[in-house]
């Protein structure tokens, strides 16, 4: 059984006369102790897939369509209340920006015991010690002293292992990260995506990793799958769709990164821009921008296997399906 | 070794922090006694973790920010301390760096009619600059908001490159942008830099970027250069991130 | 903008319309007292005038002015203190703010100073005593009022300043040698602009509620050329006699106008911030 | 049974003899008294001295009244009234000192413990009017006192019919009845005078029971308080008469142009012609009727109707517009001329509107006339040094020849006359009258050269008289009052019904 | 710290400084207060002598150094026309004004933060427009508008409260309050309500603002994320947040509220600093207006100061330089 499967999500954005169809029948499911990717460039509707499986959307987004089950349990059909014992418990989920998602006028330590106590009952003392344990196990330094420390008192890199430490403190099954990297340096990025690894082997932690960043989903999950305008146009083993890519756009998308050619020469880029999706066009969505679009491309391509445990939404895949 | 055309010579550069209640004041050495070499037509890149300066350097070689210590010197003569003639810089957030309440044609004409630099009729004028970064030159007439991020860049580019500057710095120029605009960026440059034979200096915390565009790469760490090196040859820089892939 | 938004505009344009056109709308000169009869003091809404015939639609005040026109004509000064005082303070702030902003160190220093000085001393009790010690007189309450409000300006046209010298594009118009005049009023001062409007509309409701609160206190405007503060003051001692028009009519009027310079404000701030847009 | 009393205006000191204000004195008069006293009518009458007669022309004598007690039970003697007699001069900080009272004194003698002698330079017949300002302190308990010492009631130790209780500054005062009172004692246990000054929440003060009276009823609310039945109300033309002074010294009048706002070849006002058509001008029964509402009485004198000095035969200006416009064409100004009317905004009873009222009055004959008001701290300081060209001026008092020395007398700063002549009117032969009339120690001479004085004064148009203003209380029902002509609302003067 | 006190101790002495002397050429300026209290009958040596002992015939400015040093030893004059200390009269009337103000400023608390947060939280609901719109209403009635409306309803047509004056007091450690009396609590109610409704609105307007801000917060989101329950989310997460600017505005306008008290006491007689002042004014009793600004010039100093202490107290965050 997955921990998490998504079937046909699709989120409106605006009210139901013309609404624009941000995120358009996704489906994804991730096993126990897996990490997938999820990338696309920005505006691809990665953030509202991730808020909504968390069922964060507020309006004037709304999810339209589709079941989201969890261990077993379909979301999609909770009340409220339910789904806020969920969150938090069994799905946690951390953000971009580690400088705004605690806080600042609560202790670190305020902050961390709410999220135990709300899901748990445990006494005050008792919460107190797991906390700890947890800034101890994110790789926290004197753990004791940044309890009792505001957030602002914490380096961007401390701030953003605390918000993990937050999400994973009553032991999720799912992690949603919303590139919690991408506000980080380097040297940062590297440590947290570290840390989020060690954390997944020793817990089985299956994690939806959220980024824009190929290189990061090249390095550290084991599937991928690449979003354009609210669809998933492919998806895979990561070796495998980095390697040998299926869809004209992840094709693009690594021939852009510098370093796919050698330096000087042009690297390959795309015409235009994604287009907007209040009404979403006809047909495939990156027909305008694709070098092999052909007049077939008018029809909507379904999602179609492309080699083992791979799909690609495309009429005219550069792999060919076995 | 033939005269730069642009030499930094033992910049320091310290912020002054007021700190919390107690008003206690403590320095930051942002910069430590850095220098720096630019010749024609060649291009720099600067490399290092966040914090290690590279922003306040690009601002001192610009002239927008007065070092606390050291010397600017451009073909050999001693810079006063301001912005001059010559030098233009493309900002890392294209969005903060276009004024809002202009429209594209003025943001690109305004210093040239000021400083004299439009023969011509204006519009061609602004046309020719559009045309030359790649944009429709139909663009003349939207404001900021109405353009994409790479289109953005581009005006930010066109911008600079219409009052005939020798030496652009790019601080993070392409740093906020997705992997596609950020590729159309960088072949614009290489292409800018054959063309107009400019001088690039280049920053940016991605290393692949810079070898790609660089001859040249200098690496920052905590305000000093650390190591300066061709771009192929480059081991100093701790690069996680890269280093997997 | 916001419905309201435009409510507010078009209602706030209707009554400077009629401000302007007073002397069109209004029946009579308020102000001439030769137009004026003794003899028609304090008739109820809708009483016949003596001698000419003509109807006090809103009746009159103890010298036989109709309430009507006088509200016209209080009207417009109501507004021409505001707006005048307004742009005045807004000037001189605006300058203020701009260059201490600019400037920094020591000139910042100094005249924001100056302005905590002035903040730290409440607009109405500056305004009392300045009156107290010129007189009456529509200038004098303008002088007054900037006076009392420029500071609010200044702090507000530098922070924004402030805000806007970190943004890039203000490098970038140094780099490019911009005249320092120039990347001051074409480039940072339009993008302050909304939050100084915003502001200017708060102060403007502000201005005119300070400017009848002062006339209520009998430091105002002339007695002959009443504001509608004044013509409230005027008013509030019929209240208890039952003559109510005299004073509720004029009250009713400004309630309106700073109702609908609120709004603007209102609406300005959130066309001002797009996250407030799709309210 | 209890009164509470509305006040219009605030009591800034207890010390009796610290600030010549009405407010002030209104209230000492409940804790002290004077050697004379003044019935509601105005009429002098015999207060802590039974009787005074002039023993030679400058020479008072006056026999105080025997067995009065003090609130502190001490008896009142001539020492205490020399001790009272001598304390105003010895307050160096005092603004509005009462020594304009007491320096017509230049001996005082003790001739035995009841009776007191005065001695004058010259022969003054207002002395025993003068007196009846100065209060009569113990000099047990105010010698020494400071102001502080009276506010809080220590040395406040007089004779009058109440007895002090507390005070709250600009809140309100308490008395309670002296039960020892020689005079007939008041019927209230105690008094509260609670100090209202605004209009409006004064009468609503009363409307809503908070007060059992009221002073100075606004005139807008004159009509609505005759109407309820739950109140009454009492009235009478008061001591006060209001007039305009105009600039008869300056060939160039400030505030007087031609009617394009230009200088005029000399000061029209000048000119007994134009005053006048002035005069003719002002429908003072319209004013009276319209802007004061009925609460005052058209004026043809300087001080009111059955005040010592009120000529009967001067009857007020009849309204004649026609004849102005006459006039005026006769000085030379057919067509009029431009000036400016100044006036308090917050001193009398609707004083703003009176002038914007005559400025309409005096626009209709062709002289165009503009209006500045200003309140009373600026405006009489102004007013004073000649500032002004028309000037609204309203005056109180008991007595006809003090009036108009002060109003009229060509000014002269050594002695104090014409120290309110803001117009600088000067006629020698007004002047030798209204002496005479001071001097006279006999009542009917005096009387005689005293409407003599103001005949003539008037005649020359030394000021336009506009109206003796009226004084109004409203009464909680079951309350009687027996105005006075002095404004002064005295405790004793309510009884319950 | 100390530098930060340093610093606004010696504002305020400036503030000090500039106040009085411009109230000492204004009040100059404005007229003679001889030529309002000395009695008509007085000759030139009446008025020299009185001029004299009370220090007028000196040109202001030696009057002023005077003042100064005066000052120096705690010593600000004597009224002229109550022949009493002027800093004492003041004082007298300060608790009658801090009375009404705190009671304003709670009113304005307790109805408009609640309110307001109401407003923030649910800004669709029909409950909340009205709200709003009421409260943009209540911005714009000018205080002494408000006052006399109240006075006419509630005190002459329904009669259900005093129209003005203070009432009953009661001491408290030595200060005469009112909120110590039923009589007392009736005779603050319309005068602190009308003082308070602009507050109230404002208070209203900005915790509504404050909120909706705080809730696009990724803190909010973050907290939700966590599964936290959504009262602690807004009676936690987001009020402390709020909280900030709430205290900030508050004793920023409680400065304001003493200065319009000016109005409210002229309408509601009632007895406090404000209508002193107005009094003084018209009096030219240049002492007590003096007086007057130099104790709220310091009340407002005192006010900052306080407010500085509060704001670093409840923001972790806040580095104590002068506010933007
Ligand atoms: N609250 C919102 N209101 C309106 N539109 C929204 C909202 N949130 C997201 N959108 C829109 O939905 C689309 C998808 O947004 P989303 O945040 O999922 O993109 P993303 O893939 O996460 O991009 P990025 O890499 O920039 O984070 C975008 O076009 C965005 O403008
Ligand atoms: N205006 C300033 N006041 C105080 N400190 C500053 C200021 N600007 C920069 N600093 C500090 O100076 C150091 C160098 O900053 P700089 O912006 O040059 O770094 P950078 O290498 O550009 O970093 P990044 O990659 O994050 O842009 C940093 O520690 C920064 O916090
Ligand atoms: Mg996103
Ligand atoms: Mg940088």
């Amino acid at each position: 059984m997955s921990v998490l499967d998504v079937k046909d999500l699709t989120i409106h954005i605006g009210d139901t006369k013309s609404p624009a169809h941000a995120v358009d029948s996704v489906s994804l499911h991730i096993e126990r102790g897996e990490v997938v990717a999820l990338v696309g460039e920005s505006g691809s509707g990665k953030t509202l897939t991730g808020l909504a499986i968390a069922g964060l959307l507020d309006p004037p987004l709304r999810r339209v369509g589709g079941e989201i089950t969890l261990l077993g349990e379909d979301l999609s059909a909770l009340p409220e209340r339910q789904l806020r014992r969920r969150r938090g418990d069994r799905l946690a989920m951390v953000f971009q920006d580690p400088m705004a998602t605690l806080n600042p006028v609560l202790r670190i330590e305020t902050q961390l015991v709410e999220t135990i106590r709300a899901h748990r009952n445990v006494g005050r003392s008792a919460a107190r010690d797991e906390a700890l344990a947890m800034l101890d196990e994110v790789g926290i330094t004197f753990p004791a002293q940044r309890l009792r420390a505001y957030p602002h008192e914490l380096s961007g890199g401390m701030r953003q292992r605390v918000a993990i430490a937050a999400a994973l403190i009553n032991q999720p099954a799912l992690l949603i990260a919303d590139e919690p990297t991408t506000a980080l340096d380097v040297t940062l990025q590297a440590q947290i995506l570290a840390l989020i690894d060690q954390y997944r082997r020793d817990h089985g932690t299956a994690v939806l990793w959220i980024t824009h960043d190929l290189g990061v989903a090249a390095g550290f999950a084991d599937r991928v799958l690449v979003m354009y305008a609210g669809q998933i146009v492919e998806s895979g083993p990561c070796a495998r769709v980095l390697h040998a890519p299926a869809h004209p756009y992840t094709a693009a998308l690594l021939g852009a990164i510098p370093g796919s050619v050698p330096p000087g020469t042009p690297l390959a880029t795309l015409p235009g821009q994604p287009p907007s999706l209040s009404p979403p066009p006809e047909g495939c969505r990156f027909r305008a921008r694709c070098p092999r679009a052909e007049a077939a491309c008018i029809a909507a391509p379904p999602q179609v296997a492309a080699g083992e445990a791979r799909t690609v939404r495309c009429f005219f895949p550069l792999v060919t399906p076995p | 070794m033939n005269e730069p055309l642009f030499h930094a010579r033992n910049i320091s550069q310290s912020y002054i922090l007021a700190n919390g209640w107690r008003q206690r004041r403590s320095t930051l050495q942002a910069l430590d006694d850095v220098s720096l070499a630019l010749h024609a037509g060649e291009a720099v890149g600067i490399v290092g973790e966040s914090g290690s300066g590279k922003s306040t350097l690009a601002r001192i070689i610009a002239g927008l920010l007065p070092p606390t210590a050291g010397e600017r010197f451009w073909q050999g003569q001693r810079l006063p301390d301001g912005p001059r003639d010559g030098i233009q810089m493309v900002f890392q957030d294209a969005a903060s760096a276009l004024n809002p309440r202009a429209r594209v044609a003025e943001l690109i004409a305004e210093a040239p009619r000021i400083h004299g630099l439009i023969t011509g009729d204006e519009s061609d004028f602004v046309a020719t600059q559009l045309s030359r970064v790649g944009l429709d030159p139909q663009l003349a007439q939207r404001y900021p908001h109405q353009l994409s991020g790479g289109q953005r860049a581009r005006v930010g580019i066109a911008r600079a490159l219409a009052v005939k500057p020798q030496l652009l710095v790019c601080d993070e120029a392409v740093a906020a942008l997705d992997v596609l605009i950020q590729a159309q960026i960088l072949n614009l440059l290489q292409q800018l830099r054959r063309e107009l034979g400019l001088t690039l200096l280049f920053i940016s915390h991605d290393l692949g970027v810079v070898r790609h565009l660089c001859e040249r790469v200098v690496v920052m760490h905590h305000g000093r250069i650390v190591e300066t090196a061709a771009a192929g040859q480059l081991v100093g820089l701790p690069q996680a991130s890269l280093s997997r892939s | 903008m916001s419905r309201r938004g435009w409510f507010s505009l078009i209602l706030l344009a209707a009554l400077l319309l009629a401000a302007l056109l007073a002397p069109w709308l209004a029946s009579q000169n308020p102000y001439d007292l030769a137009t004026l009869d003794i003899l028609d003091a304090r008739l109820p809404p809708g009483s016949a005038a003596l001698d000419h015939g003509g109807t006090y639609w809103l009746g009159t005040d103890a010298q036989g002015r109709d309430m009507l026109s006088a509200m016209l004509y209080g009207l417009r000064i109501s507004l021409t203190v505001g707006v005048l005082s307004t742009l005045l303070a807004l000037t001189a702030g605006v300058v203020l703010g701009l260059l201490a902003a600019w400037h920094g160190r020591w000139v910042d220093a100094l005249i924001m100073r100056v302005v905590d000085i002035q903040l730290s001393f409440p607009a109405i009790l500056l305004a009392l005593v300045l009156l107290a010690l010129t007189g009456p007189g529509v200038s004098k309450i303008v002088l007054a009022l900037l006076a009392a409000q420029w500071a609010y300006y200044a702090r507000t046209a530098r922070s924004a300043a402030l805000v806007e010298c970190q943004k890039d594009y203000v490098a970038a118009a140094r780099l490019l040698r911009l005249p320092t005049w120039r990347i001051l009023l074409r480039h940072v001062l339009p993008n302050c602009l909304p939050t100084l409007l915003t502001v200017a509309a708060l102060q403007l409701a502000a201005a005119i509620s300070l400017e009848a609160t002062l006339s209520f206190l009998g430091l105002g405007l002339p007695v002959t050329e009443p504001s509608l503060g004044l013509l409230i003051a005027n008013g509030f001692q019929y209240l208890l006699s039952g003559r109510y028009w005299i004073s509720v009519f004029p009250g009713l009027l400004l309630v309106v106008v700073l109702t609908s310079c609120n709004l603007l404000a209102d609406a300005l701030r959130q066309r001002a911030d797009p996250r407030e847009a799709g309210r | 049974a209890d009164l509470r009393i509305g006040l219009a205006a605030d009591v800034s000191s207890l010390d009796p003899h610290f600030v010549n204000i009405a407010p002030n004195i209104a209230l000492s008069s409940h804790l002290f008294e004077s050697l004379t006293s003044v019935d509601a009518n105005g009429k002098l009458q015999p207060g802590l001295a039974t009787s005074w007669k002039a023993v030679d022309p400058t020479t008072w004598e006056f026999k105080l009244r025997r067995g009065v007690k003090f609130h502190d039970g001490s008896e009142l003697t001539a020492d205490d009234v020399v001790f009272s007699l001598d304390r105003p001069a010895t307050l160096t900080n005092s603004p509005g000192p009462f020594t304009s009272y007491t320096k017509p004194i230049v001996a005082k003698q003790v001739v035995d413990r009841y009776t007191v002698r005065l001695k004058t330079a010259t022969p003054y017949g207002p002395l025993p009017l003068d007196v009846n300002s100065i209060f009569i302190v113990s000099k047990k308990a105010a010698q020494n006192a400071t102001p502080e010492d009276f506010n809080s009631g220590k040395a406040l130790i007089g004779t009058g019919p109440f007895k002090f209780a507390s005070f709250k500054r600009g809140e309100a005062i308490e008395l309670v009845r002296n039960p020892q009172y020689w005079g007939e004692k008041p019927a209230w246990d105690k008094v509260t005078f609670r100090i209202l000054t605004s209009d409006a929440p004064r009468l609503a003060a009363l409307l809503a029971g908070d007060v059992d009276a009221i002073e100075n009823v606004p005139t807008a609310d004159i009509a609505r308080l005759k109407a309820n039945p739950k109140f009454v109300l009492a009235q009478r033309a008061s001591w006060r008469t209001l007039f305009w002074q105009l600039d008869q010294w300056r060939d160039n009048s400030p505030y007087v142009t031609d009617k394009a706002g230009k200088p005029l070849a000399k000061n029209p006002l000048k000119d007994v012609r134009v005053r006048q058509a002035i005069s003719k001008a002002i429908n003072r029964d319209a004013l009276v009727e319209r802007t004061l509402e009925g609460l005052a009485i058209p004026a043809g004198n300087i001080v009111s109707p059955g005040i010592l000095g009120n000529a009967k035969a001067l009857k007020p200006e009849a309204y004649d517009p026609e004849g102005a416009k006459k006039l005026l064409a006769a000085a030379g100004y057919p067509d009029g001329f431009a000036l400016t009317l100044h006036g308090p905004n917050n001193r009398y009873i609707n004083d703003e509107q009176v002038v914007q009222t005559v400025a309409q009055l005096l626009t209709r004959v062709g002289i165009q006339a503009k209006v500045e008001t200003l309140p009373l701290s600026a405006y009489f300081g102004k007013a004073r040094a000649g500032d002004y060209s028309v000037a609204l001026l309203g005056w109180g008092s008991l007595a006809g020849d003090f009036a108009l020395r002060s109003l009229v007398g060509t000014p002269n700063p050594d002695t104090g006359w014409g120290s309110w002549n803001w117009g600088r009117y000067s006629n020698p032969k007004v002047d030798q009258l209204v002496a005479a009339s001071l001097a006279s120690v006999e009542p009917q001479e005096r009387e005689k050269l005293a409407e003599q004085a103001a005949t003539q004064a008037l005649k020359d148009y030394a000021v336009i008289p506009l109206y003796h203003q009226y004084a109004s209380w409203g009464l909680k029902k079951g309350i009687k009052f027996t105005p006075r002509v002095d404004e002064f609302s005295f405790a004793w003067q309510f009884k319950p019904e | 710290m100390s530098g930060f006190m340093i610093r606004r101790l010696i504002q305020a002495l400036l503030v000090l400084l500039t106040m009085s002397a411009l109230v000492f050429v204004a009040v100059f300026a404005i007229g003679d207060p001889l030529a309002l209290l000395v009695d008509p009958q007085a000759d030139r040596h009446d008025i020299a002598r009185v001029r004299a002992g009370l220090g007028l015939d000196q040109p202001w400015w030696v009057q002023y150094a005077r003042f100064v040093g005066a000052m120096a030893h705690g010593d600000l004059g004597r009224s002229f026309v109550h022949g009493e200390p002027a800093i004492r009269l003041v004082l007298e009337r300060m608790p009658a004004t801090l009375e009404l103000a705190v009671a304003a400023l709670l009113i304005a608390l307790l109805v408009g933060v609640p309110l307001g947060l109401w407003v923030g939280l649910q800004p669709r609901s029909w409950s909340a427009r009205l709200i709003d719109a009421l409260s943009l209403l209540g911005f714009s009635l000018p205080t002494f508008w408000v006052g006399m409306m109240f006075i006419m309803l509630f005190g002459v047509w329904l009669g259900w409260l005093p129209t003005g004056g203070r009432g009953e007091t009661t001491l408290w450690l030595g200060i005469p309050l009112s909120i110590g009396s039923l009589d007392g609590w009736r005779h603050l109610l319309l005068p602190a309500l009308t003082l308070a409704l602009f507050k109230c609105s404002l208070l209203l307007r900005l915790t509504a603002s404050a909120t909706r801000e705080a809730l696009r917060q990724d803190y909010v989101r973050f907290a939700r994320a966590r599964g936290l329950h959504p009262a602690r989310i807004v009676f936690v997460h987001v009020f402390k947040n709020i909280l900030i600017p709430i205290v900030t505005v508050s004793g920023l306008e409680f400065g304001s509220l003493i200065a319009f008290a000016v109005v409210t006491e002229t309408v509601f007689a009632w007895p406090g600093m404000g209508k002193l002042l107005i009094e003084a004014i018209g009096q030219l009793d240049r002492p007590v207006v003096v007086a007057y600004l130099l104790v709220t010039v310091t009340l407002f100093v005192t006010i900052n100061l306080v407010v500085d202490l509060l704001y670093a107290l409840l923001d972790p965050r806040v580095r104590l330089r002068s506010r933007p």
